[in-house]
């Protein structure tokens, strides 16, 4: 019985990285109707700008919260750049070209990523600096709580709090449903379109950044390729909760990494893999929106 | 319908046409190529400079393991062109990037042979893409050196391929003797990477050797690699309480492993092989691996006065601790040279039969001597983490 | 009788958009279908060809129902139809655009596509050929290679109506066909239908506002208010019933 | 009469290749001529499906995974032609490994084709990894060790065998698209419930697109395995699917000459940016092959012929299109 608890503590930890990475699909998604697969690789310069922000502001002498806070503020900054420069330069020129051209453009801006960052930061892995120590906080029988465990569930919840209060309660929340809904009539209102879709791209990419920090902290191995496979996997799992909907990428975060564990903890760790995208195919053929996501029925 | 002729005509032509158009660029292209490197191979003697090609992944998901075997090797070129090269004449290593695809392996290979025109390759990290190009390497007679491709397979492919470090069927049993016999261990687990040729290979070799040990392996998990989660693997490994966990795979996954493992409170001692063998083991894994074993082609605290002096220059050139990967590079490039020395012209097929008959020759990675199976038959060396040093523990031969 | 709907109605969610529809269409007959906006003439036509399967009551062509048919098995049985805001293949030619509805009576299988075999080119010529009689019979021959969308708007009415005719329909459903065009226009389309209508002996199910045109060329009128048929009978019968005024221009404030 | 010209053209096209092929180019360029051959095969046979018929595939590496090791494990075991008749094997492993996937297609086709535009590569994509996975699993294929020693040799015949199925590729599918067929894919394109209205069977219609290139892509793995004679998961991996996406979008979705020169393109110019390496020490190609990738996108977002075809082109044969 304590196997289960344990398997669900890691399930619900790896589904809330998930779940934070995947808010960024869902939310580019809602406002473009484009999938960003350069989305991990705005994850993976998140990590490296933390790597070495936290060198440069020798955060590493002494670890804590004040200096994990700044290494969260640098990630999340360095990614919301990144962020709106593909915005800007990718796909904005893109606006209206028919979408199989974006899904290229964003395949080609993660190439771009993945294949400069090697260049740049280096194929070698790289060790995250520990801003902060990782020790047991209870544990009761073989279950363990670790502080990292409870840090990546709380930050992981702060930051969808907030998201969720800043689309559903603020103006500009409004506007960006708004946009997520019809693009053209958002723009006859009066919504400067560009800068709410700059903003999406701010707030989506700046959840990457948490992620990316949170990742670095639990498994401090970050290589230009990190994106990759955790990117395929959180898009999965906004997909599943329907994309576009963002309770839906949460839901969907949550039950990948839940599923996964499970699939590993009791049937076989081969498999892993080829469960994410079994189910994922099992639920589109099912409702094709996905679990949240409402079937858009074309009008005759 | 009347056979209209003019018609017929036109659309015949504007077929030609049309195939034509479309391979009009791949004319232009070969053609350029072609006439802009003509590099025939009688021009081996007359040619001022030796050219030996290295074909790695300096890109893609295993581009650390190509970047480090291609410093050791420039490393090792490096130095010997301050002596003067090889009989007056400069060596130049051409590395081609195969971003580890095996298919790209087989075709740079070919380009590195007929039109760059080598008269030795030095390559794979990987069996996969090792055994890709072989038998290229094989069909034209270029003797093809490999760093560290564990598979046995690799050196059967002909009797052009050789390589300088010692093959799973080897390094496994090693393992499981140091296991049973020093350890005195019983009950072990194995985590292995399903997505490494490596890994399974030296998993196999290790389980078979040590049940027949008397050993048993109590749950045998996997992974992939680019995983960063093992937690569910670790867990099952716990309800099986094994005294040991054998985890044959690169330091780019051990690392984190380890801190899982000693995160879910796991007690075993961690074993491993030459995959091991990086300063960032001990900086990714800290204290967790702190006291594990692994086999390895030599310990950097080895007396051997070639291995401190290629730790030296190496810190010294790139100002970096060298990894395995980067000492088998070393070791693979000086063996070949030497042969080269020995060998009575530069002509490859004088190279190959140098190459087999290299004897106990003292590399950075020990003794190494080439047997009739053009395998290294060396000794391995089982060390101990602690913290930054690998101390070293024993050393184990081939089965007496 | 080529068409009888019995009771038919439909409901999205709890929206009841048609009432148990009751009517007929005879071979040969021209009818009208007019009602205010709103009215569910469109769904009608969606139920009538199938993209859209009713919650109750049935739709029988010829004596057999139509329940369960796809919408393209109710195309091939003879009920074909035009779109109120054009649906054209935009980037394909005229020509294609004709040649589309044709597909379903190509008799050659995909042996005779990839080695061409003489049924091939047979098959192929007979399709030209009707295409251009009929693109000929509007008067449109000399567009067949033109991109369809990049034609003026009148000219895409009439392609889609010729698309539709290629198809070899029994009951040719016309959803607003002289929307936005002039009168000129409109009269050259009256004589047009007529036309049609006698030399393929098709029954045709007009929506259409322009209340001069409808007048003009339907035997019978059929009024279509909230989803309930109101009023069946010739155009002078319903010129002056009075729910049918009530319906279009709403009942006088008594004092 | 008039069939026949096709397939002599392919014939001498094919011969003419070859021979120029053992003549002038070094192994080295031989390889990447036969990579172009293979890369014709599945670029235009996604076409078909991405191009003309308006679905969105992602998922055209797991197809040539399994025609691929399909034919491999069929050429291990059974070679009905020794000696100098070895080469009449290959067309049989191509049309073996071709059905094979082809039939993948029709079970992965009828399921997913309910779904539009971007769902439909995510479940496409979706197929195209667990292939790879249960590849990686299955050992009697050698999983992830690979598999090796498959027959075939890159000599004159072999060339002449991969070109003239590269050449029967364009030709059939140049057929299928100007034929009724070709008009019911193209009118799903544009506008599939219009077409649905005019009596064209959209479900049947997009499986066989489906169908026919799942049996190409088959074909071309077959190829592949007999050309490089070893295969192994990581050579299918999700970026050789997109790989052949940027082939069929740079060279222009709908149009067959297009393809073409996209695979001619994408497949030499990672290789003739090769020697840019020894001025600039480090490897830039993959870089600049994004980089070109996301300005053509921007620059030409209907790919290099758009959808016209070569005929399209020429000015005494101009079509009317506007």
């Amino acid at each position: 019985m304590e196997e289960l608890v344990q398997h669900i503590i890691n399930g619900l930890n790896l589904g809330a990285i998930y779940a934070l990475i995947a808010l960024g699909y869902t939310m580019v998604y809602g406002v473009l109707q484009l999938i960003n697969f350069a989305h991990s690789e705005v994850y993976m310069v998140g990590a490296f700008a933390a790597y070495y922000g936290a060198l440069r502001f020798n955060l590493v002498e002494h670890p804590g919260w004040s200096s994990f806070f700044v290494t969260l503020v640098i990630a999340m900054v360095a990614c919301s750049i990144l962020g709106l420069c593909i915005e800007r330069f990718a796909y904005r020129p893109m606006r209206n070209a028919p979408r199989i051209n974006n899904l290229i453009t964003a395949i080609g801006v993660s190439l771009f990523l993945q294949f400069s960052g090697q260049l740049v930061f280096g194929a070698d892995p790289k060790v995250f600096p520990e801003v902060l120590h990782d020790s047991v906080l209870f544990s009761f029988g073989e279950i363990q709580i670790r502080i990292f465990d409870v840090t990546i569930l709380g930050v992981a919840l702060v930051a969808m709090g907030f998201l969720n209060y800043f689309i559903h309660k603020t103006k500009t929340g409004m506007a960006i449903r708004a946009v997520s809904f019809s693009f053209r009539s958002a723009t006859l209102m009066g919504i400067n379109v560009n800068a709410i879709i700059m903003i999406t791209f701010v707030l989506g990419s700046s959840l990457a950044g948490i992620g990316a920090v949170l990742v670095g902290l639990k498994y401090p191995k970050i290589d230009p390729l990190m994106g990759m496979l955790i990117g395929l996997k959180a898009f999965v799992a906004a997909v599943l909760g329907g994309i576009g909907n963002l309770t839906g990428a949460v839901v969907g975060g949550l039950m990948m990494g839940l599923l996964e564990e499970m699939v590993v903890a009791y049937i076989s760790s081969t498999y892993r893999d080829a469960l994410a995208f079994g189910l994922l195919i099992f639920i589109l053929l099912v409702k094709p929106s996905g679990l949240f996501g409402q079937t858009r029925v074309e009008k005759v | 319908m009347q056979l209209d002729l003019l018609n017929l005509l036109k659309r015949f032509c504007n077929c030609i046409f049309y195939f034509v158009r479309a391979l009009l660029p791949v004319v232009l292209l070969s053609g350029c190529v072609k006439n802009c490197s003509p590099k025939q191979r009688e021009s081996f003697q007359s040619s001022p400079e030796i050219l030996i090609g290295h074909f790695a992944s300096m890109t893609g998901g295993e581009a650390s393991f190509g970047q480090s075997t291609d410093k050791g090797i420039r490393l090792a070129v490096d130095a010997q062109n301050v002596e003067g090269g090889i009989k007056g004449k400069k060596i130049v290593i051409l590395t081609e990037d195969n971003q580890g695809k095996p298919e790209e392996a087989a075709a740079v290979v070919k380009k590195l042979i007929t039109q760059d025109g080598v008269i030795a390759l030095l390559g794979e990290v990987a069996s996969t893409r090792s055994l890709a190009a072989a038998p290229t390497a094989q069909k034209y007679q270029i003797p093809m050196v490999s760093p560290s491709s564990t598979n046995p397979r690799v050196t059967q492919v002909g009797d052009y391929i050789f390589r300088v470090c010692f093959i799973d069927p080897f390094q496994g049993p090693v393992m499981a003797r140091f296991a049973s016999h020093f350890l005195k261990l019983k009950k072990v687990a194995i985590l292995k990477d399903l997505k490494s040729d490596y890994s399974l290979g030296l998993a196999d070799f290790f389980k078979s050797k040590f049940i027949s040990l008397g050993g048993e392996i109590v749950s045998e998990q996997s992974f992939q690699t680019g995983d960063t989660d093992f937690k569910g693997q670790l867990t099952r490994i716990r309800a099986a309480d094994p005294e040991a966990i054998f985890i044959p795979a690169y330091y780019t996954e051990v690392g984190l492993i380890a801190r899982q493992v000693r995160q879910l409170g796991i007690k075993a001692i961690l074993m491993g092989g030459d995959g091991w063998d990086s300063p960032k083991l001990y900086e990714i894994g800290k204290d967790a691996v702190e006291g594990a074993y692994f086999s390895n082609h030599y310990s950097s605290e080895s007396p051997s006065e070639v291995t401190q002096k290629f730790i030296k220059d190496y810190m010294a050139k790139y100002k970096e601790e060298p990894d395995g990967l980067a000492a088998s590079g070393y070791d693979a490039a000086l063996i070949l040279m030497d042969a080269m020395k020995r060998a009575k012209d530069l002509d490859p097929k004088e190279i190959q039969v140098q190459l087999a008959q290299t004897k106990s020759f003292v590399g950075a990675t020990g003794t190494i001597t080439i047997n009739n199976e053009r395998n290294a038959s060396k000794e391995a060396f089982i060390v101990q983490v602690h913290q930054k040093t690998h101390k070293f523990i024993t050393q184990l031969g081939a089965e007496n | 009788m080529l068409l009888k709907l019995e009771n038919v109605s439909i409901q999205f969610g709890g929206l009841k958009v048609i009432e148990s529809m009751n009517t007929s269409i005879a071979q040969g007959e021209l009818v009208g279908l007019i009602g205010p906006n709103g009215a569910g003439k469109t769904t009608a036509f969606n139920l009538i060809s199938g993209i859209y399967s009713p919650t109750q009551g049935e739709i029988i062509l010829e004596g057999r129902s139509l329940k369960g048919l796809k919408a393209f098995e109710v195309a091939r049985q003879g009920v074909i139809r035009t779109f109120q805001n054009i649906r054209l293949f935009s980037t394909l030619s005229v020509l294609d655009n004709i040649l589309v509805s044709m597909h379903q009576r190509c008799d050659y299988g995909l042996a005779s596509v990839f080695l061409k075999l003489p049924k091939f080119f047979r098959a192929e010529k007979k399709f030209q050929e009707e295409a251009i009689k009929l693109l000929k019979l509007f008067k449109l021959d000399h567009l067949k290679d033109h991109e369809a969308g990049s034609l003026p708007y009148g000219v895409q009415r009439k392609i889609e109506i010729v698309r539709a005719l290629a198809g070899k329909p029994k009951l040719l459903l016309l959803d607003e066909p002289a929307a936005g065009m002039n009168h000129s226009e409109t009269d050259e389309l009256m004589n047009l239908i007529e036309r049609i209508r006698k030399e393929f002996n098709l029954a045709i199910l007009l929506i259409e506002h322009d209340m001069k045109l409808v007048m003009g060329i339907s035997h019978r009128l059929i009024v279509l208010d909230h989803g309930e048929i109101i009023a069946q009978g010739t155009p002078s019968e319903i010129q002056n019933n009075p729910k049918v005024i009530e319906a279009y221009l709403g009942v006088e404030e008594t004092a | 009469m008039r069939s026949i010209y096709g397939w002599i053209l392919v014939i001498i096209v094919a011969a003419a290749i070859s021979f120029y092929a053992q003549l002038f180019l070094n192994p080295y360029l031989q390889q990447i001529l036969l990579y172009i051959a293979i890369n014709v095969l599945l670029a235009t046979s996604l076409n078909l499906v991405n191009g003309f018929c308006g679905q969105f595939s992602l998922g055209h590496a797991g197809f040539m995974a399994i025609g691929a090791y399909t034919s491999a494990m069929v050429s291990l075991h059974f070679q009905p032609f020794v000696g100098s008749l070895e080469i009449l094997n290959f067309p049989i492993y191509a049309i073996i490994g071709g059905s094979a996937s082809a039939l993948a297609g029709f079970f992965v086709g009828i399921p997913s084709l309910r779904l539009r535009g971007d769902y439909l590569a995510i479940v496409t994509l979706g197929f195209g990894e667990i292939i790879r996975v249960v590849l990686l699993n299955l050992n009697v294929v050698g999983g992830a060790r690979g598999l090796y020693g498959l027959p075939g040799k890159t000599d004159f015949l072999s060339c002449f065998h991969a070109f003239f199925w590269a050449g029967m590729t364009v030709l059939l599918l140049w057929r299928l698209v100007h034929s009724s067929f070709g008009r019911a894919f193209l009118s799903v394109r544009e506008d599939s419930i219009a077409a649905e209205c005019m009596g064209i069977n959209t479900t049947r219609v997009k499986v066989m697109a489906f169908v026919i290139s799942s049996f190409f892509a088959g074909a071309a793995g077959s190829l592949f395995a007999h050309a490089t004679n070893s295969l192994n998961p990581a050579s299918f991996q999700f970026v050789k699917s997109v790989d052949v996406v940027i082939m069929v979008v740079l060279g222009g979705m709908g149009s067959i000459t297009g393809s073409l020169l996209g695979v001619v393109l994408v497949t030499i110019l990672p290789e003739a940016l090769r020697p840019l390496q020894n001025y600039t020490h480090i490897d830039l190609r993959m870089v600049i092959y994004s980089l070109v990738l996301i300005l053509m996108m921007i620059l030409k977002p209907s790919g290099l012929l758009g959808s016209r075809e070569w005929n399209q082109l020429l000015w005494w044969r101009r079509k009317g299109a506007a």
